[in-house]
Protein backbone atom coordinates (compact mmCIF):
# COMPACT_ATOMS: atom_id res chain seq x y z
CA UNK A 1 0.00 0.00 0.00
CA UNK A 2 1.74 3.38 -1.17
CA UNK A 3 0.03 6.87 -1.08
CA UNK A 4 1.77 9.85 -2.59
CA UNK A 5 1.21 13.41 -2.82
CA UNK A 6 3.20 14.85 -5.32
CA UNK A 7 3.24 18.77 -6.42
CA UNK A 8 5.56 17.46 -9.57
CA UNK A 9 3.65 15.88 -12.40
CA UNK A 10 4.22 12.28 -13.24
CA UNK A 11 3.32 9.49 -15.98
CA UNK A 12 1.13 7.47 -14.36
CA UNK A 13 2.05 4.25 -16.75
CA UNK A 14 5.87 4.82 -16.16
CA UNK A 15 4.53 5.25 -12.43
CA UNK A 16 2.57 1.53 -12.96
CA UNK A 17 5.85 -0.26 -14.43
CA UNK A 18 7.92 1.11 -11.32
CA UNK A 19 5.72 0.17 -9.28
CA UNK A 20 5.18 -3.49 -10.07
CA UNK A 21 8.71 -4.05 -10.87
CA UNK A 22 9.04 -3.77 -6.95
CA UNK A 23 5.72 -6.51 -6.41
CA UNK A 24 8.35 -9.94 -7.14
CA UNK A 25 6.81 -11.55 -4.06
CA UNK A 26 3.30 -10.69 -5.90
CA UNK A 27 4.51 -12.90 -8.94
CA UNK A 28 1.64 -15.17 -10.30
CA UNK A 29 -0.66 -14.24 -7.42
CA UNK A 30 -2.75 -11.12 -9.20
CA UNK A 31 -4.56 -11.91 -11.76
CA UNK A 32 -6.53 -8.24 -11.86
CA UNK A 33 -5.20 -4.75 -11.96
CA UNK A 34 -7.75 -1.86 -12.25
CA UNK A 35 -6.36 1.26 -12.74
CA UNK A 36 -8.20 4.88 -12.69
CA UNK A 37 -6.64 7.82 -14.00
CA UNK A 38 -8.29 11.21 -13.57
CA UNK A 39 -6.46 13.79 -16.05
CA UNK A 40 -7.15 17.57 -16.30
CA UNK A 41 -9.60 18.66 -18.94
CA UNK A 42 -9.37 22.07 -20.32
CA UNK A 43 -12.77 22.88 -20.06
CA UNK A 44 -15.40 22.73 -17.08
CA UNK A 45 -18.88 23.79 -16.34
CA UNK A 46 -18.64 25.15 -19.80
CA UNK A 47 -15.47 27.28 -19.87
CA UNK A 48 -12.18 26.93 -20.88
CA UNK A 49 -9.88 26.37 -18.12
CA UNK A 50 -6.06 27.20 -18.58
CA UNK A 51 -4.23 26.06 -15.20
CA UNK A 52 -5.80 24.53 -11.90
CA UNK A 53 -4.49 25.15 -8.63
CA UNK A 54 -4.64 21.45 -6.06
CA UNK A 55 -4.40 22.65 -2.23
CA UNK A 56 -4.66 19.73 0.28
CA UNK A 57 -4.65 19.92 4.13
CA UNK A 58 -1.04 18.28 4.88
CA UNK A 59 -1.37 15.22 7.05
CA UNK A 60 -5.48 15.10 7.12
CA UNK A 61 -5.01 14.04 3.39
CA UNK A 62 -2.46 11.56 3.45
CA UNK A 63 -3.95 10.14 6.59
CA UNK A 64 -7.33 9.38 5.24
CA UNK A 65 -6.10 8.23 1.76
CA UNK A 66 -4.55 5.53 3.77
CA UNK A 67 -7.30 4.68 5.96
CA UNK A 68 -9.56 4.35 2.48
CA UNK A 69 -7.39 2.37 1.35
CA UNK A 70 -6.91 0.24 4.41
CA UNK A 71 -10.57 -0.16 4.15
CA UNK A 72 -10.66 -1.52 0.33
CA UNK A 73 -7.83 -3.76 1.41
CA UNK A 74 -10.08 -6.00 4.18
CA UNK A 75 -12.95 -5.50 2.07
CA UNK A 76 -11.84 -6.42 -0.98
CA UNK A 77 -8.41 -8.49 -0.37
CA UNK A 78 -6.04 -6.50 -2.01
CA UNK A 79 -2.81 -7.47 -2.71
CA UNK A 80 -1.40 -4.01 -3.51
CA UNK A 81 -2.60 -0.54 -3.79
CA UNK A 82 -1.75 2.46 -5.31
CA UNK A 83 -2.70 6.29 -5.03
CA UNK A 84 -0.52 9.13 -6.16
CA UNK A 85 -2.35 12.72 -6.42
CA UNK A 86 -0.73 16.17 -7.63
CA UNK A 87 -1.03 19.77 -5.67
CA UNK A 88 0.03 22.72 -6.37
CA UNK A 89 -0.15 24.39 -9.67
CA UNK A 90 -1.53 21.84 -12.50
CA UNK A 91 -1.72 21.87 -16.59
CA UNK A 92 -4.70 20.55 -18.86
CA UNK A 93 -3.82 17.20 -20.31
CA UNK A 94 -1.67 16.53 -16.76
CA UNK A 95 -3.07 13.56 -15.27
CA UNK A 96 -4.11 14.34 -11.21
CA UNK A 97 -4.60 11.06 -9.74
CA UNK A 98 -3.98 7.69 -9.80
CA UNK A 99 -5.44 5.09 -8.13
CA UNK A 100 -4.41 1.28 -8.72
CA UNK A 101 -5.06 -2.08 -7.51
CA UNK A 102 -4.18 -5.82 -7.39
CA UNK A 103 -6.20 -8.07 -6.55
CA UNK A 104 -6.67 -12.36 -7.36
CA UNK A 105 -9.70 -12.08 -9.33
CA UNK A 106 -11.21 -9.01 -11.22
CA UNK A 107 -14.13 -8.23 -9.77
CA UNK A 108 -12.48 -7.20 -6.57
CA UNK A 109 -10.49 -5.16 -8.91
CA UNK A 110 -12.69 -3.08 -10.51
CA UNK A 111 -15.08 -2.86 -7.25
CA UNK A 112 -12.03 -1.92 -4.83
CA UNK A 113 -10.48 0.92 -7.46
CA UNK A 114 -13.98 2.59 -7.79
CA UNK A 115 -14.72 2.66 -4.01
CA UNK A 116 -11.00 4.08 -3.56
CA UNK A 117 -11.66 6.85 -6.05
CA UNK A 118 -15.39 7.72 -5.06
CA UNK A 119 -14.18 7.88 -1.33
CA UNK A 120 -10.75 9.67 -1.99
CA UNK A 121 -14.00 12.05 -4.05
CA UNK A 122 -15.98 12.84 -1.17
CA UNK A 123 -13.53 12.72 2.04
CA UNK A 124 -9.81 13.13 0.65
CA UNK A 125 -9.50 17.00 1.84
CA UNK A 126 -8.18 19.17 -1.72
CA UNK A 127 -9.56 21.38 -3.05
CA UNK A 128 -9.32 22.66 -7.10
CA UNK A 129 -9.13 26.31 -8.05
CA UNK A 130 -9.42 26.81 -11.66
CA UNK A 131 -7.61 29.51 -13.87
CA UNK A 132 -10.26 30.20 -16.59
CA UNK A 133 -9.12 31.77 -20.17
CA UNK A 134 -10.94 34.72 -19.62
CA UNK A 135 -7.97 35.61 -16.37
CA UNK A 136 -10.75 34.99 -13.84
CA UNK A 137 -10.15 32.33 -11.18
CA UNK A 138 -12.96 30.42 -9.34
CA UNK A 139 -13.01 27.46 -6.38
CA UNK A 140 -14.41 24.16 -8.00
CA UNK A 141 -18.12 24.00 -5.65
CA UNK A 142 -18.76 20.60 -5.59
CA UNK A 143 -18.00 16.85 -7.49
CA UNK A 144 -20.04 15.11 -9.25
CA UNK A 145 -21.31 12.00 -8.58
CA UNK A 146 -19.41 8.63 -9.86
CA UNK A 147 -22.29 6.51 -9.78
CA UNK B 1 -1.42 24.87 25.39
CA UNK B 2 -3.86 26.37 22.77
CA UNK B 3 -6.35 25.31 20.39
CA UNK B 4 -5.07 25.87 16.49
CA UNK B 5 -7.76 26.75 14.26
CA UNK B 6 -7.14 26.54 10.22
CA UNK B 7 -9.58 27.34 7.30
CA UNK B 8 -8.77 26.02 3.50
CA UNK B 9 -9.57 26.68 0.27
CA UNK B 10 -12.65 29.39 0.01
CA UNK B 11 -13.27 29.40 3.83
CA UNK B 12 -9.79 30.83 3.91
CA UNK B 13 -10.83 33.30 1.44
CA UNK B 14 -13.82 34.14 3.70
CA UNK B 15 -12.50 33.88 7.38
CA UNK B 16 -8.90 35.18 6.88
CA UNK B 17 -5.81 33.47 7.82
CA UNK B 18 -5.37 30.32 10.41
CA UNK B 19 -6.42 31.68 13.96
CA UNK B 20 -5.05 30.60 17.72
CA UNK B 21 -6.61 30.39 20.62
CA UNK B 22 -4.57 30.63 24.01
CA UNK B 23 -5.38 29.12 27.42
CA UNK B 24 -6.43 32.60 28.96
CA UNK B 25 -8.93 33.29 26.02
CA UNK B 26 -10.50 29.70 25.97
CA UNK B 27 -11.44 30.03 29.39
CA UNK B 28 -12.39 33.61 29.43
CA UNK B 29 -15.40 33.21 26.81
CA UNK B 30 -16.40 29.47 27.59
CA UNK B 31 -15.21 27.87 24.05
CA UNK B 32 -15.72 24.16 24.71
CA UNK B 33 -17.35 23.44 21.38
CA UNK B 34 -16.55 23.31 17.39
CA UNK B 35 -19.28 26.08 17.50
CA UNK B 36 -17.90 28.03 19.96
CA UNK B 37 -14.70 28.36 18.01
CA UNK B 38 -16.11 28.96 14.65
CA UNK B 39 -18.45 32.31 16.25
CA UNK B 40 -15.20 33.23 17.99
CA UNK B 41 -12.52 32.88 15.08
CA UNK B 42 -15.24 34.28 12.28
CA UNK B 43 -15.93 37.15 13.30
CA UNK B 44 -19.36 37.46 12.19
CA UNK B 45 -19.26 35.44 9.03
CA UNK B 46 -22.30 33.27 8.88
CA UNK B 47 -21.41 29.40 8.30
CA UNK B 48 -22.23 28.24 5.28
CA UNK B 49 -24.21 25.12 5.53
CA UNK B 50 -21.89 22.43 4.12
CA UNK B 51 -18.60 23.54 5.42
CA UNK B 52 -16.83 20.40 7.08
CA UNK B 53 -15.19 20.41 10.20
CA UNK B 54 -11.81 18.30 11.32
CA UNK B 55 -10.88 18.12 14.76
CA UNK B 56 -7.37 16.38 15.16
CA UNK B 57 -8.22 15.83 11.26
CA UNK B 58 -10.74 13.61 12.10
CA UNK B 59 -14.63 14.54 10.90
CA UNK B 60 -16.69 15.86 13.19
CA UNK B 61 -19.87 17.99 13.60
CA UNK B 62 -20.39 21.74 15.37
CA UNK B 63 -21.07 19.84 18.69
CA UNK B 64 -18.27 18.26 18.46
CA UNK B 65 -15.81 19.02 22.37
CA UNK B 66 -12.67 21.18 21.92
CA UNK B 67 -9.69 20.61 24.21
CA UNK B 68 -6.40 22.49 24.53
CA UNK B 69 -3.83 21.11 22.41
CA UNK B 70 -6.61 20.54 19.70
CA UNK B 71 -5.97 21.34 15.77
CA UNK B 72 -9.82 22.54 14.34
CA UNK B 73 -10.11 22.85 10.41
CA UNK B 74 -12.94 24.18 8.75
CA UNK B 75 -13.03 23.77 4.94
CA UNK B 76 -15.69 23.22 1.93
CA UNK B 77 -16.79 20.08 0.52
CA UNK B 78 -13.54 18.59 -1.09
CA UNK B 79 -13.40 18.19 -4.59
CA UNK B 80 -9.77 16.33 -5.19
CA UNK B 81 -9.52 13.37 -7.76
CA UNK C 1 -10.78 2.05 -31.15
CA UNK C 2 -7.60 -0.41 -31.56
CA UNK C 3 -8.47 -4.37 -31.31
CA UNK C 4 -5.12 -5.67 -31.01
CA UNK C 5 -4.88 -9.66 -30.88
CA UNK C 6 -1.44 -10.94 -30.58
CA UNK C 7 1.18 -13.79 -29.81
CA UNK C 8 3.52 -12.36 -28.72
CA UNK C 9 3.93 -11.19 -24.48
CA UNK C 10 3.47 -7.75 -24.09
CA UNK C 11 3.90 -4.60 -21.34
CA UNK C 12 0.26 -3.20 -20.47
CA UNK C 13 2.19 -0.13 -19.16
CA UNK C 14 4.37 -0.15 -22.11
CA UNK C 15 1.41 -0.54 -24.67
CA UNK C 16 -0.37 2.61 -22.91
CA UNK C 17 1.78 4.81 -23.01
CA UNK C 18 2.50 4.24 -26.57
CA UNK C 19 -1.16 4.00 -27.35
CA UNK C 20 -1.93 7.88 -25.66
CA UNK C 21 0.75 9.26 -27.09
CA UNK C 22 -0.90 8.88 -30.16
CA UNK C 23 -4.28 10.80 -29.43
CA UNK C 24 -2.86 14.09 -29.39
CA UNK C 25 -6.19 15.27 -30.79
CA UNK C 26 -8.00 14.33 -27.44
CA UNK C 27 -5.48 16.16 -24.85
CA UNK C 28 -7.23 18.23 -22.65
CA UNK C 29 -10.57 16.29 -23.72
CA UNK C 30 -10.34 13.37 -21.17
CA UNK C 31 -10.63 13.44 -17.75
CA UNK C 32 -10.79 9.94 -17.38
CA UNK C 33 -8.89 6.84 -18.52
CA UNK C 34 -10.03 3.23 -16.52
CA UNK C 35 -7.76 0.26 -17.55
CA UNK C 36 -7.93 -3.17 -16.60
CA UNK C 37 -5.12 -5.93 -16.61
CA UNK C 38 -5.59 -9.41 -16.73
CA UNK C 39 -2.64 -11.74 -15.73
CA UNK C 40 -2.11 -15.09 -15.68
CA UNK C 41 -2.04 -16.72 -12.46
CA UNK C 42 0.35 -19.57 -11.13
CA UNK C 43 -3.06 -21.31 -9.85
CA UNK C 44 -6.06 -22.05 -10.82
CA UNK C 45 -9.13 -23.89 -8.82
CA UNK C 46 -6.74 -25.22 -6.45
CA UNK C 47 -3.77 -26.50 -8.71
CA UNK C 48 -0.26 -25.23 -9.67
CA UNK C 49 -0.44 -24.12 -13.11
CA UNK C 50 2.99 -23.84 -15.04
CA UNK C 51 1.69 -23.02 -18.49
CA UNK C 52 -1.64 -21.56 -20.39
CA UNK C 53 -2.78 -22.42 -24.51
CA UNK C 54 -5.18 -19.30 -25.66
CA UNK C 55 -6.95 -20.85 -28.05
CA UNK C 56 -9.24 -18.36 -30.66
CA UNK C 57 -11.41 -18.46 -33.41
CA UNK C 58 -9.81 -16.05 -36.13
CA UNK C 59 -11.99 -13.43 -37.07
CA UNK C 60 -14.94 -14.16 -35.13
CA UNK C 61 -12.19 -13.08 -32.53
CA UNK C 62 -11.52 -9.79 -33.90
CA UNK C 63 -14.79 -9.17 -35.09
CA UNK C 64 -16.57 -9.49 -31.75
CA UNK C 65 -14.29 -8.05 -29.86
CA UNK C 66 -14.97 -4.68 -32.48
CA UNK C 67 -18.78 -4.76 -31.96
CA UNK C 68 -17.81 -5.10 -27.81
CA UNK C 69 -16.03 -1.55 -27.95
CA UNK C 70 -18.45 0.05 -30.67
CA UNK C 71 -21.43 -1.09 -28.34
CA UNK C 72 -19.70 0.46 -25.14
CA UNK C 73 -18.83 3.52 -26.95
CA UNK C 74 -21.91 4.69 -27.89
CA UNK C 75 -23.22 3.96 -24.52
CA UNK C 76 -20.82 5.58 -22.75
CA UNK C 77 -19.36 8.29 -25.24
CA UNK C 78 -16.49 6.61 -25.29
CA UNK C 79 -13.43 9.03 -26.29
CA UNK C 80 -10.94 5.94 -27.04
CA UNK C 81 -10.42 2.74 -26.00
CA UNK C 82 -8.18 0.34 -26.49
CA UNK C 83 -7.78 -4.31 -26.18
CA UNK C 84 -5.40 -6.14 -25.94
CA UNK C 85 -5.40 -9.97 -25.87
CA UNK C 86 -2.62 -12.72 -26.12
CA UNK C 87 -2.74 -15.92 -27.85
CA UNK C 88 -0.65 -19.08 -28.11
CA UNK C 89 1.99 -20.07 -25.12
CA UNK C 90 1.28 -17.99 -21.96
CA UNK C 91 3.44 -18.13 -18.84
CA UNK C 92 2.48 -16.81 -15.33
CA UNK C 93 2.86 -13.95 -14.50
CA UNK C 94 2.24 -12.39 -18.34
CA UNK C 95 -0.42 -9.90 -19.43
CA UNK C 96 -3.12 -12.22 -21.11
CA UNK C 97 -5.85 -9.04 -21.88
CA UNK C 98 -5.83 -5.18 -21.20
CA UNK C 99 -8.87 -3.13 -21.98
CA UNK C 100 -8.65 0.88 -21.64
CA UNK C 101 -11.20 3.57 -22.19
CA UNK C 102 -11.03 7.07 -22.12
CA UNK C 103 -13.76 9.52 -21.25
CA UNK C 104 -14.45 13.02 -20.31
CA UNK C 105 -15.98 11.80 -16.51
CA UNK C 106 -15.32 8.99 -14.36
CA UNK C 107 -18.37 7.12 -14.56
CA UNK C 108 -18.55 6.11 -17.82
CA UNK C 109 -15.10 4.66 -17.81
CA UNK C 110 -15.57 2.45 -14.64
CA UNK C 111 -18.81 1.38 -16.54
CA UNK C 112 -17.32 1.32 -19.66
CA UNK C 113 -13.92 -0.73 -18.65
CA UNK C 114 -15.69 -3.35 -16.81
CA UNK C 115 -18.64 -3.91 -19.40
CA UNK C 116 -16.27 -4.66 -21.93
CA UNK C 117 -14.14 -6.85 -19.76
CA UNK C 118 -18.01 -8.71 -18.74
CA UNK C 119 -19.16 -9.14 -22.61
CA UNK C 120 -15.25 -10.02 -23.60
CA UNK C 121 -15.33 -12.84 -21.12
CA UNK C 122 -18.54 -14.15 -22.11
CA UNK C 123 -19.07 -13.43 -25.84
CA UNK C 124 -15.25 -13.35 -27.24
CA UNK C 125 -14.33 -17.10 -28.54
CA UNK C 126 -11.03 -17.53 -26.81
CA UNK C 127 -10.33 -21.10 -24.93
CA UNK C 128 -7.86 -21.56 -22.18
CA UNK C 129 -5.75 -24.97 -21.96
CA UNK C 130 -3.84 -25.24 -18.55
CA UNK C 131 -0.78 -27.23 -18.31
CA UNK C 132 -0.58 -28.12 -14.64
CA UNK C 133 2.62 -28.58 -12.49
CA UNK C 134 2.25 -32.28 -12.41
CA UNK C 135 2.40 -32.54 -16.48
CA UNK C 136 -1.44 -32.64 -17.23
CA UNK C 137 -3.17 -30.32 -18.97
CA UNK C 138 -7.40 -29.23 -19.18
CA UNK C 139 -9.22 -26.89 -20.74
CA UNK C 140 -10.57 -24.66 -18.11
CA UNK C 141 -14.60 -25.59 -18.43
CA UNK C 142 -16.28 -21.94 -17.63
CA UNK C 143 -15.35 -18.41 -16.74
CA UNK C 144 -16.25 -16.92 -13.03
CA UNK C 145 -18.99 -13.67 -13.23
CA UNK C 146 -17.03 -11.10 -12.42
CA UNK C 147 -20.66 -8.97 -11.01
CA UNK D 1 -19.90 -24.38 -52.91
CA UNK D 2 -19.90 -26.66 -49.73
CA UNK D 3 -20.07 -25.87 -45.94
CA UNK D 4 -17.28 -25.44 -43.94
CA UNK D 5 -17.89 -26.60 -40.08
CA UNK D 6 -15.25 -26.06 -37.60
CA UNK D 7 -14.38 -27.29 -33.99
CA UNK D 8 -12.74 -25.03 -31.43
CA UNK D 9 -10.90 -26.60 -28.09
CA UNK D 10 -12.85 -29.05 -25.77
CA UNK D 11 -15.45 -29.52 -28.93
CA UNK D 12 -12.44 -30.31 -31.13
CA UNK D 13 -11.25 -32.55 -28.80
CA UNK D 14 -14.06 -34.76 -28.55
CA UNK D 15 -15.23 -34.58 -32.95
CA UNK D 16 -11.95 -33.96 -34.24
CA UNK D 17 -11.22 -32.32 -37.18
CA UNK D 18 -12.58 -29.67 -39.47
CA UNK D 19 -15.23 -31.64 -41.59
CA UNK D 20 -16.63 -29.92 -45.11
CA UNK D 21 -20.07 -30.76 -46.52
CA UNK D 22 -20.10 -30.60 -50.06
CA UNK D 23 -23.65 -30.06 -52.88
CA UNK D 24 -24.48 -33.43 -53.05
CA UNK D 25 -24.07 -34.61 -49.52
CA UNK D 26 -26.34 -31.37 -48.25
CA UNK D 27 -29.01 -32.78 -50.90
CA UNK D 28 -29.05 -36.08 -50.46
CA UNK D 29 -29.41 -36.02 -46.30
CA UNK D 30 -31.49 -33.12 -46.36
CA UNK D 31 -29.24 -31.34 -44.55
CA UNK D 32 -30.79 -27.54 -43.50
CA UNK D 33 -30.46 -26.49 -40.12
CA UNK D 34 -27.32 -26.68 -38.00
CA UNK D 35 -28.85 -29.81 -35.82
CA UNK D 36 -28.41 -31.21 -39.07
CA UNK D 37 -25.22 -30.41 -39.45
CA UNK D 38 -24.26 -31.54 -35.61
CA UNK D 39 -25.67 -35.07 -36.58
CA UNK D 40 -23.97 -35.61 -39.77
CA UNK D 41 -20.17 -34.40 -38.42
CA UNK D 42 -20.24 -35.04 -34.38
CA UNK D 43 -20.63 -39.43 -35.79
CA UNK D 44 -22.76 -39.95 -33.00
CA UNK D 45 -21.21 -38.11 -30.04
CA UNK D 46 -24.24 -36.32 -27.73
CA UNK D 47 -23.51 -32.28 -27.94
CA UNK D 48 -22.75 -31.33 -24.75
CA UNK D 49 -25.86 -28.68 -24.01
CA UNK D 50 -23.43 -25.54 -23.32
CA UNK D 51 -22.02 -25.84 -26.79
CA UNK D 52 -21.91 -22.58 -28.46
CA UNK D 53 -23.08 -22.30 -31.90
CA UNK D 54 -21.52 -19.69 -34.80
CA UNK D 55 -22.73 -19.32 -38.22
CA UNK D 56 -20.66 -17.06 -40.25
CA UNK D 57 -19.32 -15.99 -37.30
CA UNK D 58 -22.53 -14.69 -36.03
CA UNK D 59 -24.11 -16.87 -32.55
CA UNK D 60 -26.92 -18.54 -33.45
CA UNK D 61 -29.12 -21.66 -31.86
CA UNK D 62 -29.05 -25.39 -33.43
CA UNK D 63 -32.36 -23.99 -35.12
CA UNK D 64 -30.76 -21.93 -36.99
CA UNK D 65 -31.13 -22.60 -41.18
CA UNK D 66 -27.76 -23.22 -43.17
CA UNK D 67 -26.77 -22.63 -46.94
CA UNK D 68 -24.08 -23.55 -48.93
CA UNK D 69 -20.98 -21.07 -48.90
CA UNK D 70 -21.93 -20.97 -44.68
CA UNK D 71 -19.08 -21.68 -42.17
CA UNK D 72 -20.52 -23.34 -39.16
CA UNK D 73 -18.86 -23.09 -35.57
CA UNK D 74 -19.27 -25.48 -32.87
CA UNK D 75 -17.57 -24.51 -29.32
CA UNK D 76 -17.59 -24.72 -25.32
CA UNK D 77 -18.37 -21.84 -23.33
CA UNK D 78 -15.40 -19.27 -23.58
CA UNK D 79 -12.95 -18.93 -21.40
CA UNK D 80 -11.20 -15.91 -22.30
CA UNK D 81 -9.86 -12.18 -20.64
Amino acid sequence: MTIIIDSKAFDPWKVLDDYQQNMPHLEGQYGATAVFVGTMRDFNEGDNVSEMFLEHYPGMTERHLENICKLATGEYQLLESLVVHRVGAIKPNEPIVLVAVWTAHRKQAFEACREIMEDLKSKAPFWKKEQLKDGQDRWVKKNTNGY
Amino acid sequence: MSIEVKFFASMRDLIGDDCEIGSETLKEHTISTVDDIWDHCARGKTRPENVLIAVNMNYVDGKALVKEGDEVAFFPPVTGG
